[in-house]
């Protein structure tokens, strides 16, 4: 509790001095930073604290028609708090060199600002016991993040982006009113979440669905399932890099928590199997559908938001995944799903967040992002290249990263289901299983093109290459997610166990024993991978391979002869084997080309149209000129938004001319309308 | 501590073992093409001169490298060589650590993600061609991967490689099902290693290249290791295949009088190079049967494997 | 005799001065400010193709460079050269590009040799020229030294971008990495979709026309002879016909058909040599290896019985060197029939495979209208439905007396269609040989003519066919009978420009196989 | 289904396979021998007849010799042709290959003895062929900052050779050939040769390779891509100089185009003279010559 405060004031101080901007001898913007930081490392103890300890409860504030308002702290709480605090510090580090670029922006004294208020309201949205105050800071936090993502609300492109954000994030809030009040209105206007628990209890199976609808569809909003994702690819660039970060890390990730905490916390209820189904599909969904257009995007940013949504999307099918367990009555094999959801959450939080920064320190340096310009940046950032490499690998889930974790508990928890003795879970569970290797084959592909492409080979524009490694301050806020990346990858049950045990105090059974199975020895946690094995077993190969070809190749001058011009190494550098012509820039790979083969393999979904033309006067055979171009639709963008949003557009268009009309009209359609009421009231 | 001593002497044999067979087999089956078309076809022991001659060779190194073309090959080799120690060649005894079939397939992944990054390192328009091909033909691989050796595990209840043959033995529909997944295990060994309907291994050709295409830049000893990772590969998931689709005469019991054991083990290697001569003979037939698939034919080929592999998780999860 | 008519007709309205004689192509001179209109009336009215298009440098002091076109007249069995002679303070001409597509590569070339400009040429890079030389050097003109050194540049010659994101070039070549001869392809992709494709040559450019000035025929003979390996006695032929045909002289008929046979043996291999190489190009390691095999057999054939495995050293001006009699001739065709044979099981093997058929049907269509535009020649022309072939067209030496054989044509216009035109020409290579065989003369004639001096100036001109289309030869000689310009126009230099015109829209990893569907030399279009 | 599998049963293995007929022509690849010493008069019509200038004599103090150059004979035969007395002959499939420090000629006709110094040889014919002798140097010279030529010879251990000979990886350059040698080149990969069973494959690109095979005088145009080539190719590295033009120019010696063969360009390890040289030859080349590297590294 004082820890949530002081960092709330270190917040707030932070957002303060960054106010003062160029005024003093130390920069404003740099104070302003390293308080936050230092708030959000508050912030990361008391979320340790509550993920280890037991919880605690402040004591509520009674105000009349509102009930007892409270904070509260426990396990599930304690772990986002933890992410939050830990990716807030990174961020808040990586933000005090980052803004310096931003500093001579009209609107830069908000950012801080705003960005503080963003920290504390997620940090609300965790903490608050009461759904008035859940639904104040979830506000709050859809407020100050639209504030962020329109900071540069004199392009066209980024207003109309923060409205659709503001859109989409007040539809989804509008239906959590719903789904949050009307049970608690039903329990007698007790506001806080026992009040909900007693309402929903008391509710009949339709207003039930009715209210778990509500919330799924505003959580879903939050988190950027598909459908209700096309804000997020959108929304995430527009925003400045450290926020991107805590965007794509934490904030999307306060809709899992909505989920894990009145889905699966809160409420006792079986759900029907349904309900599994459902998330499990839109989470494969939105998995296959974020990963497929991640790896078309040309943007880093904006392939990383669609790897947010194929994230969101594991999670969530780890989430249906857990639900489905239940309503079957298997309780230890859904915790396990649910230690799946949770712990993919977190290692989605830490390499997402080195990735955005990642992609913030190459904007920083290059002033571009994008992947068909980009290149070569590795010899020039070495230490940003390695830092981004660990989110890479992670992105891809590869072993002995932490994102291999996650995925390797969905896949057990899908592949339990198999002993479920249902045909369509014994068939569609593995079937889920090989679309998520899909996934994940697809992923590592993305995160190939994100790295490869900027770091790798030749810049296209020139220059570029040598661009430094960031000052240590960005590279600081980068290095501590990446390290806790590799440090969860060897040792995951640092948040697996306590997240195992706080699934544990559910109270839906115990964690899957060790050996309670035949078929999942070990399971408890992820120590059944021994992961430290499996990684010195690669370390020790690595080293190995790396020492006897040091061995091997250390051969100095071994063929120098006297006559000869050029002394002979072991090692020699030369020009890169292009047939025997000069390298250039056009030659390199880029991001557009490397996608190419997924766009014809998925034709399907991408339907791609390619405009390629011959100019010239002898154009098929002498062309003087050619282009190409190529529009790859979007699925629900061009088949459901767009649509939709016509239809609006022409269903007020034709209320527009009831408006118009004259009086008689107005009077016969009342007549009309009474005469309906009269039969409906009949 | 004994079991340590024995995981270690296991470790070890199954170490010198790759080291010996995996180029012998690359060796085999060159020789073994070579022989179906005609040709006298190179030395058996030809992969163990050239390992020897690249260790002597000088390393040419573009100038448009970084870090990560040194590192690709090492982590490529590590990776694969963790994987190909999961596989259970002669004898089903658990390993101490688990052999996890997911882990496995996400082992194979790294060497795909490293050599795709790789690809891309020298700034050559070859290297990033393979790299976004290789991608684009694992990311359709990966799921019949694991899927056709799913298919095979599942009913058995355990996702450990070395208990999956146990599995399959016993499986009364393990024939059938079992014969669609190994035809899709099949199609996947062959994208996987870079055989022929999937990538043509002798091409000189660039513009066709895949997996040649991202080793074009290494020379001396990392191309060595490169080569010989691959075959490791090769002989792992060849292994993998069959043992895990056809498991017989695989060692079980390793408790017992001294001459059962030693008979057992006698009756295991020798069945195991059978299996091995069997997987070089197909190989090298499906490579002089075949042409190259054109580049997008390969989503049908593996579309087909994953079909494939579905039937049979539909005969598996039915029990018909 | 009325397409003769209408030729002289036409020299008539736009020559300055002509000539025609018998067994010569018509000669006409045409000023330059005509040289246009006068090339497209022929082409509208005579429906001519371009067969080559060359300059000249009299290396005398005034009227020193003239332009010499020369046009293939489907409807005659005669060609028509043109020349053009140029002003020496301006050494430029309107290009004919706009009118003969094919036009463009001569175009630069003559840019770099002669330094005669072309206006209003689509194209203005250098073609032979890559750094080798200063830009103001021209190697062609007679007061440049064939033996001096140069400083060398190292060029990366301009091409034509395609303007588009991410889109990205591949260099392939100039050392490829086969065994393949040097070229350097600029393709511009997009991951692997082929946008299009710039061809660049010259990497093999020996400067054989320039060494082959100054020389008597047998000494340019070695030339010509080593100009391309594979088409070594199509080239020999032709330069023979050229020179035979200044000299005004014709072979005996013995020496006749031994170049027939000659040609047609070397057509087989070839052909042979082509199928198994676009089996290669997909991988079908099986038939490209026995494929190799009938080739090597074939070679070994002719190294038995011709004494070279590319059949030099056997055609000379005037006939023939050596031929090894009627018996071992006879032995050969018994030796070829079996060989063919195989290769029709071979071939069968491939194309049962459905793979193989997946990967050449509908890949590389070479439309007929671009074949004809760009005046495409020989088997790939033939595969897109244009019947042009030079043994029939402008028959030469055994080719007039031979009975009639058939030219097959197909209109698939795919890689199949030119894989399988080489099946079909097969059969009738075989019966040439044979009928070339059986009617050979028993009575001992000579096998040889002797060149008698040649007339100062005179010039002579050949065409024929080789396995891959129609290669042509133009020589002109001295006041001293040694030679003054030796040009040549292969058939790869014609259908070089079709393969950009195929591949655009296809897969990368298919360039390969559409490029070895022409297979085509680059030493013929270097020189 | 499997009649490819069947095909090549029927026609088993190739390899080595000894041609089936026996040849009808005088004119071969091969090697130019004085067959009857004793009936030559030194006339010299055969030096005059040489297109290439293959032949040459020496005068000594008591007599003469006649020399005859390998690298430059394109087997036209035009001397034996010209020869009245029927000294010459030509041994088919005896074409040597050429170590380094070794002379690229070979005595042909030692007529000093005999004490025959009568006909003198009209030097005019020697020049038929151009070539105006430029110094290597002024030859080579270019502007290329980072391009330094002749390059000068390397040195080879004899157990590098060994490893070689096990597993050979030739990197294939055409630099101006007529493409003659290049077709024999890839004949050696068919099955009557089958280069693969002596451990030599062709690699598709130079960091892979451990010998260089130029075919062609090494044309202006392809110097940078040639030198390249050479710099991409990791050491110990060979060059073997395949065909007469890759030797010495052959043909096209003295163009404005070309450098008059490899050794100018590269420092070349073994020569291959032919006009092709056939397929046997390179492949000797490849293994004996080799072996012999092997013996004279062993020595030094």
């Amino acid at each position: 509790m004082i820890l949530i405060s002081i960092a709330c004031v270190l917040l707030f101080a932070g957002s303060i001095s960054g106010l003062f901007g160029r005024s003093f001898a130390i920069s404003g913007r740099r104070t302003g930073a390293i308080l936050q930081a230092i708030g959000c490392l508050a912030l990361t103890i008391a979320g340790y604290q509550g993920l280890n300890g037991p919880g605690w409860e402040s004591v509520p504030i009674v105000l009349p028609h509102l009930g007892a308002i409270a904070i509260g702290m426990d396990r599930l709480t304690g772990l986002f708090i933890m992410l939050l605090g830990i990716m807030g510090f990174s961020t808040s580090l990586f933000a005090s060199s980052y803004l310096e670029h931003l500093e001579q922006r009209w609107n830069f004294h908000w950012l801080p600002i705003l960005y503080g208020i963003f920290i504390c309201s997620m940090s609300g949205v965790f903490l608050a016991r009461h759904t008035i105050l859940f639904l104040f800071f979830w506000e709050m936090m859809a407020l100050s993040s639209f504030g962020l993502v329109i900071l540069e609300s004199w392009q066209e492109r980024n207003r109309r982006t923060g409205f659709m954000y503001l859109a989409i994030t007040h539809l989804g809030a509008a239906l959590l009113f719903l789904g949050l009040l009307w049970p608690c209105a039903k329990a007698g206007l007790d506001f806080t979440f026992s009040g909900w628990l007693v309402g929903i209890v008391s509710m009949s199976v339709k207003a039930r669905f009715i209210v778990f609808s509500a919330l799924l569809l505003g959580f879903a909003a939050k988190a950027g399932l598909v459908p209700l994702h096309v804000w997020l690819p959108r929304a995430h660039p527009q925003a400045p890099a450290h926020v991107s970060a805590l965007m794509s890390g934490i904030m999307i990730k306060t809709g899992v928590y909505g989920m894990m905490r009145f889905f699966v916390t809160v409420s006792p209820l079986p759900m029907p199997a349904m309900w599994g189904w459902l998330l499990l599909f839109a989470g494969l969904a939105s998995a296959l559908l974020g990963v497929l257009y991640a790896l078309n995007e040309r943007e880093i940013k904006a392939l990383f938001a669609y790897s947010s949504i194929e994230n969101i999307g594991i999670i969530f099918m780890a989430l249906g995944m857990g639900l489905l367990f239940r309503s079957e009555g298997r309780y230890a094999l859904a915790n396990l799903a649910f230690v799946a959801a949770l712990l993919h959450s977190a290692n989605h939080a830490l390499f997402k967040g080195i990735l955005f920064m990642g992609a913030g320190a190459i904007q920083y340096r290059t002033h571009t992002l994008n992947l068909d310009e980009l290149g070569g940046l590795a010899r020039g950032m070495p230490i940003l290249s390695i830092m981004f490499f660990v989110g890479a690998v992670a992105m891809s889930g590869l072993p002995p990263s932490n994102g291999f974790m996650g995925e390797w508990l969905l896949y057990r928890s899908l592949i339990a289901g198999f002993s479920v003795s249902h045909l369509s879970w014994k068939l569609f569970l593995p079937l889920i299983a090989a679309l998520l290797a899909l996934t994940g084959a697809l992923a590592a592909a993305a995160a190939v093109k994100s790295f490869g492409c900027a770091f790798l080979g030749r810049a296209k524009k020139v220059d570029l290459h040598i661009a430094p490694d960031p000052d240590n301050y960005m590279l600081s806020g980068l290095g501590l997610p990446a390290f806790c990346c590799l440090l969860l990858g060897f040792f995951p049950e640092l948040f697996s166990q306590p997240i195992a045990k706080m699934i544990a105090e559910f109270g839906y059974g115990p964690m899957p024993q060790p050996h309670a199975s035949l078929m999942w020895p070990r399971i408890a946690g992820t120590e059944g991978l021994q992961p430290l094995l499996i990684a010195s077993l690669l370390t020790v190969g690595l080293l190995a391979a790396w020492v006897v070809l040091k061995r091997l190749s250390y051969r100095k001058d071994k063929y120098a002869a006297p006559t000869d011009i050029s002394s002979i190494e072991a090692i020699r550098i030369v020009d890169t084997w292009n047939c025997g012509t000069p390298l250039t820039e056009r030659m390199s790979y880029t991001g557009s080309s490397f996608s190419e083969p997924f766009l014809v393999n998925f034709a399907l979904m991408f339907s791609p149209r390619r405009n390629f033309r011959a100019l010239g006067s002898l154009a098929p055979l002498l062309p003087t000129r050619l282009t190409y171009a190529i529009r790859v639709s979007k699925v629900f963008e061009d088949y459901m938004y767009r649509p939709a949003i016509a239809g609006i557009l022409a269903i007020s268009h034709s209320f527009q001319r009831l408006q118009a009309g004259s009086l008689q009209g107005y009077l016969s359609l009342m007549f009309f309308a009474l005469i309906v009421l009269l039969i409906a009231a009949k | 501590m004994l079991t340590g001593i024995a995981f270690a002497i296991r470790l070890l044999i199954k170490i010198a073992a790759l080291a010996i067979l995996a180029p012998l087999i690359q060796g085999c089956i060159k020789q073994f093409k070579g022989r179906l078309q005609g040709r006298h076809g190179p030395r058996l022991l030809q992969p163990f001169f050239d390992l020897i001659k690249y260790a002597r060779k000088e390393q040419v190194i573009s100038r448009e490298t970084s870090w990560v073309f040194s590192a690709a090959p090492l982590f490529s080799f590590a990776a694969v060589l963790t994987a190909a120690l999961m596989v259970p060649w002669v004898d089903r005894s658990p390993w101490p650590f688990p052999a996890d079939l997911i882990l496995f397939v996400y082992l194979l992944a790294i060497p795909r993600f490293m050599m795709a990054l790789a690809g891309l390192d020298a700034a050559g328009s070859f290297g990033g061609m393979a790299s976004s091909r290789e991608s684009a033909v694992s990311a359709l691989a990966e799921p019949v991967l694991l899927l056709s050796l799913l298919t095979i595990a599942l009913p058995g209840g355990s996702l450990h490689l070395e208990a999956i043959p146990v599995a399959a033995n016993s499986l009364p529909l393990a024939a059938r099902a079992g014969g669609l997944a190994a035809i899709a295990f099949y199609c996947v060994v062959l994208a996987e290693i870079g055989r022929i309907p999937v990538d043509n291994p002798d091409t000189h050709l660039e513009l066709t290249m895949i997996h040649e295409g991202m080793i074009l830049e290494y020379s001396g000893p990392l191309l060595g290791l490169l080569h010989f990772t691959h075959w490791i590969k090769q002989i792992t998931l060849l292994v993998l295949l069959f043992n895990v689709f056809i498991p017989i005469g695989m060692m079980v019991e390793s408790t017992g009088a001294w001459t059962a054991i030693i008979f057992s083990a006698l009756i295991a290697v020798v069945t195991f190079l059978a299996k091995m001569i069997t997987a070089i003979a197909l190989l090298a037939i499906t490579e002089t049967w075949l042409a190259k698939l054109r580049l997008f034919q390969m989503m049908d080929l593996l579309g087909f494997a994953f079909v494939l592999s579905i039937t049979a998780l539909l005969f598996v999860a039915t029990g018909v | 005799m009325t397409h003769f008519n209408a030729v002289e007709g036409f020299l008539s309205i736009w020559t300055i001065d002509y000539h025609i004689e018998n067994d010569r192509p018509f000669f006409g001179r045409v000023e330059r400010d005509r040289l246009f209109c006068c090339l497209e009336s022929a082409k509208s009215e005579l429906g001519a193709r371009l067969s080559m298009l060359t300059a000249r440098d009299y290396g005398r002091m005034n009227d020193r460079f003239s332009l010499l076109v020369i046009l293939d007249i489907p409807a005659t069995t005669s060609y028509l050269a043109i020349e053009t002679p140029l002003p020496d303070d301006n050494l430029t001409y309107r290009s004919l590009t706009p009118l003969f597509p094919n036009a463009s590569w001569p175009e630069r070339e003559i840019r770099d040799m002669f330094g005669i400009t072309a206006c209003d040429t689509p194209d203005t890079r250098p073609f032979i020229r890559k750094g080798a030389w200063p830009a103001d050097l021209f190697p062609l003109r007679k007061d440049i030294s064939p033996h001096r050194a140069y400083p060398i540049e190292r060029v990366l010659l301009p091409t034509t971008v395609v303007e588009g994101e991410g889109v990205i070039e591949v260099p392939v070549g100039p050392i490829h990495a086969g065994i393949i001869e040097p070229g350097h392809f600029r393709i511009q992709v997009i991951g692997d979709t082929l946008l299009s494709l710039d061809a660049q040559f010259a990497f093999c450019h020996r400067g054989i026309e320039k060494l082959a000035e100054g020389r008597d025929p047998l000494g340019a003979l070695l030339l010509a002879e080593r100009q391309c390996g594979t088409c070594s006695v199509s080239n020999t032929l032709s330069f023979c016909l050229a020179v035979e045909n200044a000299a005004g002289i014709s072979v005996p008929p013995r020496a006749a058909y031994i170049r027939v046979i000659l040609a047609e043996l070397e057509r087989l291999y070839n052909h042979v040599n082509d199928i198994a190489a676009i089996a290669a190009g997909i991988g079908m390691a099986f038939v490209t290896q026995q494929g190799l095999v009938l080739k090597e057999e074939l070679q070994r054939i002719n190294a038995g019985f011709f004494g070279h495995r590319f059949l030099r050293n056997v055609v000379i001006p005037g006939g023939i060197r050596s031929y090894p009699g009627i018996d071992p001739l006879n032995e050969m065709v018994e030796l070829l029939a079996p060989i063919v044979r195989r290769l029709d099981s071979i071939v069968a093997v491939a194309i049962g495979n459905s793979i193989f058929q997946d990967r050449l049907e509908n890949t590389g269509i070479l439309t007929r209208s671009n074949a004809n535009e760009l005046g495409g020649v020989g088997p790939a022309a033939r595969a897109s439905g244009v019947s042009i072939d030079t043994r029939c067209d402008h028959p030469y030496d055994g080719y007039r007396i031979l009975p009639g054989f058939d030219i097959p044509t197909r209109h698939e216009c795919d890689v199949m269609a030119r894989f399988r035109m080489r099946l079909d020409e097969i059969p009738t290579t075989l019966a040439l040989i044979e009928a070339a065989v059986k009617s050979l003369p028993v009575v001992s004639s000579p096998i040889a003519a002797t060149i008698p001096i040649i007339a100062p100036g005179s010039w002579g001109f050949g065409a024929t066919e080789s396995a891959r289309g129609e290669n042509c030869v133009f020589i002109a000689f001295d006041a001293h009978g040694r030679i003054d310009r030796y040009a040549v126009r292969t058939a790869s230099y014609l259908n070089w420009p079709l393969i950009p015109t195929t591949v655009r829209g296809n897969i990368l990893p298919d360039f390969p196989l559409i490029n070895k569907s022409f297979e085509l030399c680059y030493a013929d279009v270097d020189r | 289904m499997f009649e490819n599998l069947m095909i090549a049963i029927r026609s088993g293995f190739l390899t080595g396979t000894p041609t089936r007929f026996k040849p009808h022509a005088r004119n071969a690849h091969g090697s130019l021998e004085a067959v009857a010493a004793n009936r030559c008069n030194g006339c010299g019509v055969c030096v005059k007849a040489c297109p290439v200038n293959a032949l040459s004599v020496r005068t000594t103090e008591d007599g003469m010799e006649f020399l005859f150059h390998p690298g430059r004979c394109v087997g036209c035969v035009r001397c034996i042709d010209a020869c009245t007395k029927s000294v010459l002959r030509f041994i088919p499939g005896n074409s040597t290959f050429q170590l380094p420090g070794t002379p690229d000629q070979k005595k042909l006709l030692d007529l000093s003895r005999s004490g025959m110094t009568s006909t003198p040889i009209d030097d005019g014919a020697l020049v038929s062929s151009p070539g105006d002798n430029k110094s290597s140097e002024e030859c080579v010279s270019t502007n290329l900052e980072n391009i330094k030529f002749p390059l000068s010879t390397e040195a080879y251990k004899t157990a590098d050779i060994a490893v070689l000979r096990n597993s050979l990886h030739c990197r294939h350059l055409d630099v101006g050939s007529c493409n003659g040698c290049d077709n024999e080149m890839i004949a050696l990969g068919g099955p009557h040769y089958d280069v693969q069973r002596l451990g030599i494959d062709f690699v598709a690109s130079p960091r892979h390779a451990d010998a260089l095979t130029l075919t062609g005088p090494i044309s202006r145009n392809s110097l940078v891509a040639t030198y390249e080539t050479f710099t991409a190719t990791p050491k110990p590295r060979l060059v073997f100089a395949v065909g007469n033009c890759a030797c010495s120019g052959g043909i096209f010696e003295g163009s404005y185009a070309v450098f008059d063969g490899a050794s100018k360009v590269v420092p070349v390890t073994i020569r291959i003279p032919g006009c092709p040289p056939t397929p046997g030859d390179i492949l000797n080349a490849l293994t004996e010559g080799l072996k012999q590297l092997q013996t004279i590294c062993d020595r030094e």
